[in-house]
């Protein structure tokens, strides 16, 4: 039994954190908002030549052809530097196409996802926002052996950095008669547009949908029979924003920290207090635990499937829990700096409240957990 | 026990009553031409300061009469009473009660009628809670002092006419001891104001600002009170209701519209009023706000009898900044990603208003005194428990 | 407005205070439990003589014909010294008497509550607990005039002390087609027990009734017209309730206050550390603020009926928290003294979670708020 | 990271599964004969002080055989490995690090062996969490200390033959440098002890006591360590597996039982487990039971890589607390006003398992050190904030 990393994850974490240190410090982050693209493409670029994109794209699509634990550790890195590119999306586009995808579909759109030069996103929800089934209300009509589309799928991340989109859509009356199928941007009828968000770092939109043909050969799996590659796909971006999650409640746990050993008030370190210690330690005591959950996900998704609905549903309830907390107590154990535009502890607490309802908040995983064991 | 009022009461309440009801327009019939009139309505019947007495020109209201005119006030929404805020609720009421007979003259009138903008001058980089630790430095000079030094998180500080300053005008004194208060115009040469953004960049709040003070000259005719008698300054305050009655209709209106999101949201596939979880947090909100409504009425009835503890505040203040996160934090997750929307845009519910919530509690709960220093308050001066 | 007490209900308090303290300290509570009334006849004689048992029964029927803000005061009282006589159970029989019952009934039994030579109590709960008009299950058997009831009502508080019981049964079909009747003691069938507690100073227990009549002049109103009777009855008992767990959080929270300015450890008093600092200001702040809550319930019984549903769901909500909190907090904030048997802290933390789900706990009533607001 | 066992693990495990599934009968089947039995025959299987060196007599396991036997224990519900859990746990453990070789002979077998049952003398009256401060005095005179002092809360020492005293043989020397431990047999006289009943009386964990000491005169070759090494005995601890699974199956265990009972009950008119509050609660449990679970194996393999930092156990040690006083605090909920009852009645759910619960747990929350010291530890050793 072994619950650490191997030399090549540290490696990979040191080499991460030291590119995106350079390459994009928090203080470019507002910068970077105002682009078209709202994250830089020069770093993307780097990021796609250094295999980071493809990090579980299999090595026979062009991916590194590692795992998800691998992915973690740079998820970890982008969440702690609140890197605004679409990593999380890109991956979870990948991810459903070498679960999901025949092999030539793999052939047709992962090198490019893996190497950066498109960029991929997945659209789940359209009129209700939950993780069963029966939420998903968008529905395909036949169109000789394809399918055609026409309606909003909303809370798309990086609308309108994708190049294509994973797109899950109704093909019968039955709960679970799901399928999925691939829409390019720049196909007729497809428009994402993004709306300014909380957390400035983070794109989020819809994408419409007028009349889009999805032909046979961009349909994933057989049609209506996709819900369980579509659960995966929750359980793995619950996974991926829990990992991003603890990379940004941790900096932000460290901020505060920090802050609590400098600053002194009443003629001491304010850490030296009763109040502002013990809630510091309970929440190092949250996200150590959380971070557990995490990495445990991430081994559960290479190693142990049927590990991995309990495991991620785990992984991202407490995490939550965890960021939420640290995002608003980070704000409240800073003086009145902590909310200034130039201090990253606003920072932090904004993601955390974007990130708490991605693939379900802690509430919807609690129950969930209930759910798997029947009850 | 009662709870009912005198019939002098009752007629005051209906009086104010008829008034809004005649004269306030309801809150999207309210343009930018309505509030200059409407200050001098309300200034005319001397509901603009009306806790002041009445020979500087105050309203002269009995505390009942106060908390029924606030409360009358809050529950119509009305728009603030006075434009004028910090003047009205920090400099008037110390210089009516340290002020010279000029500076009563000078000040009094003008914060009254809306001419003046006052910000307070008391944060400095180095000093947050503990503000008695100030550093900046007024050394006298002949007739007057002359000012170098810091403030920072100066709220207004980049549109108010002038300062109410605090300086350090003795280094040798005990730290509490050698405070002294200036009244010093914004226009003063060696005065630079820098703004500080806050996260809700351009919206509702931002307005700190960092002052810097070089070589100010100020003439010792502007000092508030005497030389070293600025800590008692920042500490006193006249008598003046203190139920904390707007408060409580403030979230009053805020549960009603909390109460509204839930009837429309989903959690979990399911309608948000059927989940026993956000039934018991509403029905908790509900609760505490009457309690802090009942507490400030306790505390009036010990005001009235003349034996109010004076840390009584910090026990629904504590409310208040828990109220405060625990709602807007409740209405984001009701929203669900929709509460990432920020903005007026079309995705955005409620026109962003529990956006701006979660963006401005902060100001409050950290800037009105953090809950940690309430608890201590409590603590040692309620409870009797020793210092740390 | 005065939101305060008068001269006579200070003087009423300062009275029961020094008469419970010397007739009923702490000390005495252990060997109380053992007898076979489980509190003092005695005691409870002279509670009769001062006219305390019928401070809310009018002045014709033998009582002292004060409201329910006086008995408030003495209730505040007897939770502070966890008095183990059935004042609240006697209390509520004679206000449901008083509410519901005619002259005659008032005047065969109002009398001999007031003066203590009889106890009253009251069964409204059997095969479920719950709070709304269809848990009420036993189901009156017409008979002549009057009915024959057979079952269980269960947790009634004070059983075998009391002499008569104000019987909630069900006699029609819909939900609140309900009556209320007294039954004796003594009279045939009817029988009683009690079961150890974890507070051992309260008894609780069964009522088993085996083909009981009620007579109709024992019946309380109209039949099938009792649930607007029963509801106020569960506000009184719910404020009543409340107004107990106010004294004895009050004197839980006083003893954790001292021991905190007593106990020295690593070189000064525990209480100068903000972990134990911070955690007892925030229960003085809830327990005020129950405080204001259950003191204005009072002030509603006595003048403010529409006011009445509203005021005690929040009372006993807020101070069924408060209680909660204090009595665990208690223990936690002592060291290892907090329980063992010679230490009060533990009869509190006890008694708080006997009192939690009478007459409706936390989630109850502000489940309940919502529903008053037609939620 | 790889979360099996390797061939030879496995294979442990699975004798360690197959010899409980031969040899311990389901709980209900256990009877007083049964006890002994079991003791001899895991005895003889080195099980008892398995992961003391083979050389003193103990099973020389490995972290991970140890990991692997605990688990499966605690699975299986087995009972506690050895009679004397005081001696096992912390006495032995001591002994072996400190003990000369006349002690180790003299004391180690007779804890392997059910022989000896052991108290601990460390709290005093006036010492707390602050165990340093304690004051039982020990005075050398010739060949034996003279002991007069007193100890509180001291767990067993009615029925122990021996006692594990901390004495202070230096009362000039700082405080962490005057302390000495003896090993001391109860029937030495002038020894004194007197229960103490905790507030379940005469149920679980009813064993507290106070223990008088009235020159005592304890041989100096009882005395364990050098004069002066107390307080490094009392923070030492022998090299053995920490990953707290013994804790983290009891927990699942509750569990189950907890839902169980969700399962039979109400709140509010509906069953339990349609009420999304509950709902919750019971999902943060499993959560945070697995996060302990998980805490362990990293803790673990840090522990197999040498580098386990020394305050490691304290981030379970608040998840057992929270757990223990948050389940017994739902169960207690969920079963409304038969919570109140007691005892073995009729009227009692679950055998009164709940309530045991309510009234054991400040054994531990308080005993083990308190969730406050256990935070100080967090703060000072692992964040590096400054000491109080």
């Amino acid at each position: 039994m072994d619950f650490g990393f191997s030399e090549e994850q540290e490696l990979l974490r040191g080499e991460a954190r030291k590119l995106l240190d350079e390459a994009c410090p928090l203080s470019e982050l507002n910068a970077l908002r105002e682009t078209p693209e709202g994250h830089s493409p020069e770093v993307w670029k780097q990021l796609g030549e250094l295999g980071w994109l493809g990090l579980i794209v299999p090595e026979a699509y062009g991916g590194a052809g590692l795992g998800w634990l691998d992915l973690i550790v740079l998820l970890e890195e982008t969440g702690r530097s609140l890197f605004p590119g679409p990593l999380v999306s890109n991956s979870l586009a990948a991810a459903t196409l070498a679960d999901a995808g025949d092999d030539a579909q793999q052939r047709r759109w992962l090198p490019a996802l893996a190497d950066g030069s498109r960029i991929g996103s997945v659209a789940l929800l359209d009129e209700r926002e939950a993780f069963w089934p029966d939420a998903i209300g968008l529905r395909g009509q036949r169109d000789g052996d394809g399918w055609r589309l026409s309606g909003e799928k909303r809370f798309v991340t990086d609308p309108t950095a994708a190049d294509l989109f994973v797109v899950a859509f109704r093909t019968g009356d039955a709960p679970e008669a799901l399928s999925l199928g691939v829409v390019e941007a720049g196909a007729p009828g497809v428009s994402a547009k993004h709306f300014p968000t909380l957390d400035q770092t983070r794109r989020l939109g819809n994408l419409e949908l007028l009349d889009v043909r999805v032909a046979a050969d961009a349909v994933l799996g057989a049609p209506g029979e996709a819900w369980p590659a579509i659960e995966r796909l929750l359980d793995r971006g619950a996974t991926a924003v829990a990992a991003e999650m603890l990379g940004s409640a941790q900096a932000a746990l460290d901020l505060t920290v920090q802050y609590a050993k400098d600053r002194v008030q009443f003629g001491s370190p304010i850490g030296r207090f009763q109040g502002v210690k013990h809630p510091l330690a309970e929440m190092h005591v949250q996200l150590e635990s959380a971070r557990s959950l995490v990495y445990y996900a991430g081994w559960a998704l290479d190693e142990s499937p049927n590990d991995v609905a309990r495991a991620a549903s785990r992984a991202k309830a407490l995490m939550t829990e965890a960021s939420s907390r640290i995002g608003t107590e980070a704000i409240q154990l800073h003086g009145t700096i902590a909310y200034t535009e130039e201090y990253p502890a606003q920072l932090y607490y904004k993601r955390s409240k974007f990130t708490r309802p991605l693939f379900g908040d802690a509430d919807h995983h609690y129950d969930r957990l209930l759910r798997l064991r029947g009850l | 026990m009662d709870f009912n009022l005198t019939p002098e009461e009752e007629a005051f309440r209906r009086e104010v009553r008829d008034f809004l009801a005649a004269e306030l327009p309801p809150p999207k019939q309210r343009d930018a031409a309505f509030m200059p009139e409407w200050w001098k309505k309300i200034r005319a019947k001397r509901w603009i300061g009306f806790s002041w007495p009445e020979e500087v020109g105050g309203g002269g209201g009995t505390l009942m009469q106060q908390f029924i005119l606030k409360d009358e006030l809050a529950r119509a929404r009305a728009p603030l009473l006075g434009s004028d805020y910090t003047g009205l609720h920090w400099v008037g009421p110390a210089i009516i009660q340290f002020g010279t007979p000029a500076q009563k003259a000078r000040y009094i009138p003008e914060i009254l009628d809306g001419q003046s903008i006052w910000c307070t001058g008391y944060s400095e980089p180095d000093v947050g809670s503990d503000l008695a630790a100030l550093q900046c430095r007024a050394v006298r000079e002949g007739d007057s002092y002359l000012v170098n030094g810091q403030k920072i998180w100066t709220s207004l500080a980049h549109f108010a006419k002038s300062i109410f300053l605090m300086v350090r005008t003795d280094a040798d004194a005990p730290k509490h001891d050698g405070i002294s208060c200036l009244l010093v115009p914004m226009d003063t040469p060696g005065i630079e104001v820098q703004r500080v953004h806050n996260m809700g960049a351009g919206g509702y709040g931002d307005m700190l600002n960092q002052v810097f003070f070089n070589d100010v000259r100020v003439p010792a005719e502007l000092r508030l009170g005497a030389e070293g008698q600025g800590w008692e300054i920042i500490c006193s305050a006249l008598q003046s209701e203190r139920s904390g009655i707007t408060e409580v209709n403030r979230h009053e209106t805020s549960l009603e519209d909390l109460l509204d999101l839930a009837a429309r949201s989903e959690r979990n596939g399911r309608p948000a009023l059927e989940d026993a979880s956000v039934r018991r947090k509403l029905g908790s909100f509900e609760t505490r706000i009457e309690a802090m409504r009942l507490n400030g009425m306790r505390a009036l009835t010990r005001q009235l009898r003349g034996d109010l503890h004076p840390s009584e505040a910090s026990i629904n203040k504590l409310h208040n900044c828990d109220l405060l996160v625990e709602m807007s934090e409740l209405a984001l997750e009701l929203q669900g990603s929709a509460a990432s929307y920020y903005g007026s845009g079309e995705a955005v519910l409620d026109k962003g208003r529990w956006q701006l919530a979660a963006l401005s509690w902060p100001a409050t709960v950290i800037g009105g005194g953090t809950p940690n220093v309430q608890k201590n308050i409590i603590a040692e001066r309620m409870l009797g428990l020793p210092k740390d």
